[in-house]
C-alpha cells in the first residue's frame, strides 16, 4: 500500500512541474472576471493550446493523434499539478475526455485527421448532444430524427438538453433516430453535427439558482453531410456506449467530491462558537465529513485499478451518489447553523443549495444509477422490460394512448 | 368523537382557495425573484374577515379559533400566496386580550399589526429570546437588544406588538424596519428596530406571550401543509404522465415509494394540525407540546417533499421556469424562520422530558 | 372539532363503565403470571365469557348472532373503558375482529350457528391460516393443496406459517389451493379447520428475541368434510379480502402505536441528567415524539370517517409504517443513552430491539404496504405483472427453472 | 500509487479465512445464546502468528503493520469469530513500545494482553476517560475509578495494559475480571477492577496511549466491515432465487436500492480502511481523524446492513434459526462500544474543526 510514485512517475510528475513553473505566467485566472467572459474564453482557448504543446492535454491519447499515449496515472499527475500550480486546465474537458476517444475508437481517419487537432489545441470546443427532454434516463429513447435524402444528405430535426458548453462550441456529437421501425437501440446513428450550421439554435436553461448551467439545442431541418455518421448508420448506441465508458472514466479521475471537501463545509462551523460544540451540529459534520473522506481513497482505489488495466465499473456511480447527498446535507447544516444569511443570494451556500438538486439528477438520476449498479455488480435480474423488441414508433404510439 | 369540519370551517376554506384563485401567486412568486412586484392581497384577506379571524367580535372580529385560521393558511401555503397573516394573527389575538384601544382597526384589516415574537423558555433555560442576526445561537429579548431580526411579516405593518424581557408585552407604532428578503420572495421578513418608535404596556400574561410564539408555529405548520398538498399533487401528476423505459414513472417502486412516504409525512402533519387546533381551543396545557409537533411534522415534510417533487421531476425539474424550485425556496428559508423547524422539535422532546421528570 | 361523546354515546360509555366496575374483580391480571401460562389462559377464556355475557365482546357483531348491533365508535368506546379499567380485553382478537366477520359474511347458516357462539364466548379459539413460507406478501400464491376425493371430503396438505394463537386454537381458518390449472387469485377456496384433527401439527416458531411469538402449522392429509368450504369452492380470494379488510378496520381501531407511546420512550432519557439536555438526544427524541404523537389524532380521524360511514382505506397502513420506524428509532436512541446494559436479555428495550425488525415485515412488508397505498389511493400504475393470467402451475414450473 | 494488496497480504488474508474455516462459527454464535461454549480460537490465533502481528521482529513478532491486523479482523468479521484482537493487538504494540519484558510470550500467544483503553482528550475535553457503568456521560480514566467497564476482550486476559489519567500507561497483572455479556454472546467484554492487581508504569508516551486507542477504532472497524460483507452476500442471493409476484425479489427496485446501498457504505468504509491503514503507517498526524472516520462509517454500515438483511429476507430474517439475527445483534452491541460509533463521529467533526479554527 503506498501513495507514494514510482520513480518512473516521479520523474514524470518532475517534467510537469517544471513545464507549469515555465509557463503558469501565462495562464488566465481560474475564474472569469465578472462581466468578461467573452475574452475570458478565448484565453482559455489559447491556454489549452498551449497545454496541448506541453503535452499537457490529451495526455492518453494515442501520440499519432497528437497526445502523449501514456496511462490514466500520468493523467491523474498532470491533473494534480495543474491543480497545484492555481492554474486552470484544458477548456475542453468533454471533448478531449469522453469525445475526442469516442472519435479515436469510431472515427473514419477523415474525421480523425479533421477534428482532433482542433479540439485538443482548444481551437474548436465540442459538445456532447445525446439526452432529450424525453429522453434522458432512457438513453435509447431519442427522438431526433435524421432523414437520408436521396442526394445522400441528411436532415435533422429534434431538440437535445442539458448541453454543457453549447453555446460557445463549434461542433457536436448527436446522437439521432434513423429508423423508427425497428426496436429503440437499433436505429440509432451517431451524427457531427456543426454547431453552427443553419437551423441550429442554442438557448441557456436557467437553473433554480438562476444562472444558465445548460443548455438546450434545437434542429430545424439542419443538413448534415453523407459521411457526418460516426461508426456507421445504425450502430449509434453502440458509439454512445463508448462516450459514456470515457464518461464514467473521466468522472473516476476527477478530483474528489467534485470540490465538495469535508474542510470546505467545517469552516464555517468552527467560525460558530456554539455551533462548533453542539453534538447535533458535530454529529451531522462529522458523518458528512467521514462520508466525504471515504471518496478520497476510494479514487485511489480506481486508480489501482486502472493502473492494473480494469477499467472502472458502474460502482463508480455510488461515490457520485455519495457526494451529492453528502454535499446536501452539509449545505443544509451550515444553512442551520449560520440562520437566514446563508440563503442570500450572494453567498456561497445559496448558490449551492439552488445547485445541488439538480446535480443529484445530472449524469443520471439516483433511482437509475443504482439499478444499474444492482444489475451489473451486483447481478440482481432487471425489471421487466416492456420495450423489449418493439418498434420505436409503436412504443410511443403506446405511450401517448396511455396518458391521453 | 368527531374532527369532521364544520360547514362554516368547509365554507372558510372553499372561500380561501376561490379569493387566492383570482391571483396567479406562483407566477408571481417566480417574476419576484428578479425583482417584479408581488400582488398586494391585503384587501383581499381583510375583506374575506381573515384580519380579524381571532379577534373576538365584539372587538369586530369573527371570534373564531386556531384551527379556523390554519384552515386559511394551508389555503395560503398551497399557492404560495403572500399574506402577511403569521405575523398579523397572533398579534391581532394578543391586542385583543390586552384591551388595545384600536382594535377594530386592526380586526377589520385598517391597520396591519405583527407579532415581534419571542421563544419562550423552556426546561433548559428560563429565557425569552429572539432570532440571532446569524449564527446558531439566540439572544435576550428586547431590553438592550433594540433590534428584532428576522421577522415574519414586518415590512409595511404598522402596529408591532413585541415580545420582551420576561414576556412583557408592549406595543409599539414607529419602529423602523429595514426589509429582508432572502431565496424565497414570497416570504415578507424584516429587521425591526425598536429605536425611535413609541412603546406601550400591553396588559397580558407572560403565558399569553407563549400562546402567541405557539400560536405562530401552528400557522407557519398549517401553511407548509398547504405546500406539501400541492407538491403531492404535482408530483404525482408528472408521475402518471411521464414514460420512460415504455413505463410510467410511476409505476417503478423507487418513485412510488417516495410519493408514498410525502403522503405519510403529510397525513401525519394534518393529524397534528387537528391536535393543535383542539389543544388550542380545549386543552391550552397541550398547546405548546402540539404546536411544536405541529412545526416540527410539517417542517420536515415540507423539506422532504419539495426535493422529492424536484427528483420525480428529474432535471426539468431544477430548472427555473419550473414551479418545483419555487416550493423548494419556500421550504429551504421557511425551515430557518421563527426558531426554525429545529426549535419546535427540541421544544417537543422538552415537554416530554419535563413531563417525565415530574 | 370535538373529541367528546355525544350524549347517546356518553351514556354508553357510563353504561360499560358500570358494568366494568361490578366485574373488574373477576378479572384475570394483565400479564400471565410467570411459569403459569395454561391457568392464566384458561383465566382469559372464561373473562372473555363473561365480557360477551355482558355485551362487551362482538360490539359491532349483529344482534342475532350474539352481538350488540353498535358500531365502530360503541367498540372504541369498550376499548377505551377496558383499558381504563386496567382489566385484559377478549382473549380472541383475531377471531372475533376478524374471522368471525368473515364467516358472518360468508358463511352458511350452518357454519355461524356451529361456530360464532363459542368463538365470542372463548370457548373456542381461532387462528388465521393464509401465510406461508413462500406466500407472504404475495398471498395469493399459497400452494397449501386441497383436493376433493370422490366421498366428497377433501385432503389437505402443506405448511402455514406466522399463525398467532395456533397453539391452543381450536379452529383455524385456512386459505388453500383447490385447483392448480388456473390463474393463481381463481384457484383457491377458503376452509374451517379443526386444529386437533388428525395430521394438523403446531410449532413455535422463535424470533430474534428468543421468543415464540407465532407458530408454523403443518398440515399432512388431514381430512375436511364437504361442508368446510366457506364461502363456495374457487371464491377462497374474494372472501379472504373480507378478512383482510377486517383486519385493516381492526388496526384502524387499535389503540395508539401498538402501546409504542412517546412518554414511554421519554422516561429512561429524562432519568440521564447528561441525555435529557444533550441536543442531538433531544432531537431524536423529539422528532420520534412528534411522529408517535400524530399517530393518536390519525386514529381519531379515521374514527371520524367510520362515523361517516366510511371504511378506512390502505392509507391507515402508513400509520404501521410510522409506528415501526419511530419505535426503532426510540430503543436504538435509549440504547444508545443507557448503553450495553439496555442490551441485557431481561431489559423491556433488548425485548423491543429484538422484537422490531420483525414487526417490520409483520402483516406485509412495508415495500408492499407503500405499492397499495400508492396505487390504491395515489392512483399510480402498478408494476407490470409477470403473473397475470398464467395457470398456477406453470408459474411454479417458471420459478423452479429461473432459479436452478 | 498504489493501493493493492502486497502477496503477503492476499496471504495473510486467505490463511485467515482458512483458518477460521475449520470452525462453524456461527452455529456456534447461535448456541452460545442459550449457554453453548464457544471455539476457543486463541490457539488458532496463536499459530498463525496473529497475536505478534503487530509487535516487532526482534521481540518475536511479526512487525506487520495496522492494515495487515484489520485484513485478519475483517475475516474474523466475516464469520462472527470470537478472537480477542481487539483487546490483545493494541495492548501487544503498546507493550512492543514499552519494553515489556515478557514481550516474547505475548506475541507468541503464550500471554494473552489486553487494552484497558482510554479515549484521549478532544478539542472539547482535556480529560482522558472511560466508558461510563451506564448512561451517556463518560468517567474520567483511573485513579479513583477502579473499575473500568465494558472492556472488550478482558475476560481471560492475563495482562492488562490500562491507559489511565493524562494517557498514563500501567501493565496491570492480577486485575480481576466480572464477565458481562450482552446480547451478543460472540463479543467477549467484561468489567476489570484494578484493585489487587499489581501495576507497573509503562515508558510510552500518551501519544502512543492515543494511538492504540484509535487502533482498536481501526479494528472494530475493520471487523464491522467483514460483517457488512456477508450480510451483503446473504441478502443478494436471497434476492436472486426468492420469487414473489413472478419476479425474483431482486429485481424489484425496493429491495435492488436497499442491497445497492449496503454496497455503497460497505466500499465507503473499505476505502476508509485503507486511508486508516495509510495513516497508521506513513500520515500518523491523520490518523486519530482516519480511524474516527472508518469507525464512523463502518459502524453505520453495520447497523443499516444487518437491518436491511433481515427486511429482504422478510418474516423469516427475523426468525432464531435464520442467521440475520445473530448479525443484527453482533451490530447492536458492537456500535456502543469503545465510544460507540457517536464518538468516532464526534471526533471526526472535532478533527476538522480544529484544523479549521487554527
Amino acid at each position: 500500500m503506498d501513495l507514494n510514485d514510482t520513480p518512473e512517475q516521479a520523474a514524470y510528475r518532475i517534467q510537469v512541474r517544471e513545464w507549469l513553473g515555465e509557463h503558469r505566467e501565462e495562464a488566465p485566472p481560474l475564474r472569469a472576471p465578472e462581466g468578461d467572459e467573452e475574452a475570458y474564453l478565448a484565453a482559455r482557448r489559447t491556454w489549452q493550446g498551449k497545454l496541448a504543446e506541453g503535452g499537457l492535454a490529451g495526455v492518453v491519447w494515442p501520440k499519432e493523434l497528437g497526445g502523449q499515449g501514456l496511462g490514466p496515472i500520468e493523467q491523474v499527475i498532470v491533473n494534480q499539478e495543474i491543480g497545484d500550480a492555481g492554474v486552470p486546465g484544458i477548456l475542453d474537458v468533454i471533448g478531449v475526455g469522453m469525445l475526442g476517444p469516442t472519435l479515436i475508437a469510431h472515427g473514419s481517419d477523415e474525421q480523425k485527421n479533421r477534428h482532433l487537432g482542433p479540439m485538443l489545441h482548444g481551437d474548436e470546443v465540442w459538445c456532447q448532444l445525446f439526452s432529450e427532454p424525453a429522453a434522458g434516463s432512457d438513453l435509447a429513447g431519442v427522438q431526433s430524427r435524421a432523414k437520408l435524402g436521396d442526394d445522400g444528405r441528411w436532415t435533422l430535426n429534434g431538440q437535445k438538453v442539458w448541453t454543457t458548453n453549447a453555446q460557445f462550441s463549434s461542433y457536436g456529437l448527436l446522437l439521432a433516430r434513423t429508423d423508427a421501425d425497428v426496436p429503440k437501440h437499433k436505429g440509432l446513428s451517431m451524427f457531427i453535427v456543426d454547431m453552427n450550421a443553419p437551423g441550429v439554435t442554442t438557448r441557456g436553461l436557467r437553473q433554480i439558482s438562476g444562472e444558465a448551467e445548460f443548455n438546450e439545442v434545437f434542429f430545424d431541418d439542419v443538413v448534415l453531410e453523407g459521411d457526418a455518421v460516426v461508426g456507421g448508420v445504425g450502430n449509434g448506441w453502440g458509439t454512445a456506449l463508448t462516450t459514456l465508458m470515457f464518461e464514467r472514466l473521466t468522472i473516476g479521475l476527477g478530483s474528489e467530491g467534485l470540490g465538495y471537501r469535508a474542510d470546505r463545509f467545517a469552516a464555517p462551523i468552527a467560525a460558530d462558537p456554539n455551533a462548533r460544540v453542539d453534538p447535533d451540529v458535530r454529529k451531522r459534520l462529522g458523518e458528512i465529513a467521514a462520508d466525504l473522506l471515504a471518496l478520497r481513497f476510494t479514487a485511489y482505489r480506481t486508480l489501482t485499478a486502472l493502473q492494473g488495466g480494469q477499467i472502472p465499473g458502474p460502482e463508480s456511480a455510488l461515490a457520485k451518489v455519495t457526494t451529492v447527498n453528502a454535499a446536501i446535507a452539509a449545505t443544509d447544516l451550515i444553512a442551520d447553523v449560520v440562520g437566514p444569511e446563508a440563503l442570500d443570494e450572494s453567498s456561497e451556500w445559496a448558490y449551492a443549495i439552488s445547485f445541488l438538486p439538480g446535480l443529484k439528477s445530472a449524469g443520471g438520476t439516483e433511482e437509475i444509477l443504482r439499478n444499474t449498479v444492482g444489475e451489473r455488480v451486483l447481478g440482481l435480474p432487471p425489471e421487466p422490460r416492456l420495450d423489449k423488441g418493439i418498434p420505436f414508433s409503436e412504443l410511443r404510439a403506446k405511450e401517448r394512448s396511455a396518458t391521453a | 368523537m368527531n374532527l369532521s369540519l364544520s360547514d362554516e370551517q368547509e365554507f372558510l376554506r372553499e372561500a380561501a382557495r376561490g379569493a387566492l384563485s383570482r391571483f396567479d401567486t406562483i407566477a408571481a412568486a417566480r417574476e419576484a425573484l428578479e425583482g417584479g412586484e408581488l400582488p398586494d392581497l391585503w384587501p383581499t384577506a381583510s375583506e374575506a374577515g381573515w384580519a380579524g379571524l381571532l379577534v373576538c367580535e365584539e372587538h369586530g372580529g369573527a371570534g373564531l379559533h386556531p384551527f379556523d385560521a390554519m384552515l386559511v393558511l394551508v389555503e395560503c401555503g398551497r399557492v404560495l400566496a403572500p399574506v402577511p397573516l403569521i405575523g398579523h394573527l397572533p398579534a391581532s389575538w394578543l391586542l385583543d386580550r390586552g384591551g388595545y384601544a384600536d382594535i377594530e382597526a386592526v380586526a377589520s384589516g385598517a391597520k396591519r399589526a405583527v407579532l415581534v415574537p419571542a421563544q419562550p423558555p423552556s426546561d433548559l433555560s428560563d429565557l425569552w429570546t429572539w432570532e440571532a442576526e446569524a449564527g446558531k445561537a439566540r439572544v435576550p429579548a428586547g431590553d438592550t437588544t433594540q433590534v428584532a431580526h428576522w421577522v415574519v411579516d414586518a415590512p409595511g405593518a404598522e402596529v408591532f406588538v413585541v415580545v420582551g424581557p420576561g414576556g412583557a408585552v408592549s406595543v409599539v407604532e414607529g419602529a423602523s424596519v429595514e426589509s429582508a428578503a432572502r431565496y424565497d420572495a414570497t416570504r415578507s421578513l424584516g429587521h425591526v428596530s425598536l429605536v425611535g418608535g413609541t412603546s406601550t404596556r400591553l396588559d397580558v400574561d407572560p403565558a399569553d406571550a407563549a400562546n402567541a410564539w405557539h400560536l405562530a408555529q401552528t400557522l407557519i405548520a398549517a401553511e407548509s401543509v398547504g405546500t406539501v398538498e400541492t407538491c403531492l399533487e404535482m408530483a404525482v401528476a408528472y408521475a402518471k404522465e411521464r414514460f420512460t423505459f415504455g413505463r410510467a414513472i410511476g409505476s417503478y417502486q423507487a418513485m412510488k415509494h417516495q410519493l408514498v412516504e410525502i403522503l405519510r409525512v403529510l397525513e401525519n402533519s394534518r393529524s397534528l394540525l387537528y391536535y393543535a387546533g383542539w389543544a388550542g381551543e380545549s386543552k391550552p396545557e397541550e398547546f405548546a407540546l402540539a404546536a411544536s409537533a405541529a412545526r416540527s411534522v410539517s417542517g420536515r415534510a415540507l423539506d422532504s417533499a419539495t426535493r422529492i417533487n424536484i427528483a420525480v421531476h428529474g432535471g426539468i425539474g431544477a430548472t427555473w421556469e419550473h414551479d418545483g424550485p419555487l416550493f423548494f425556496r419556500r421550504a429551504q428559508l421557511s425551515r430557518r424562520l421563527l426558531g426554525g423547524t429545529g426549535a419546535a422539535t427540541d421544544r417537543v422532546a422538552g415537554e416530554l422530558l419535563s413531563s417525565a421528570g415530574a
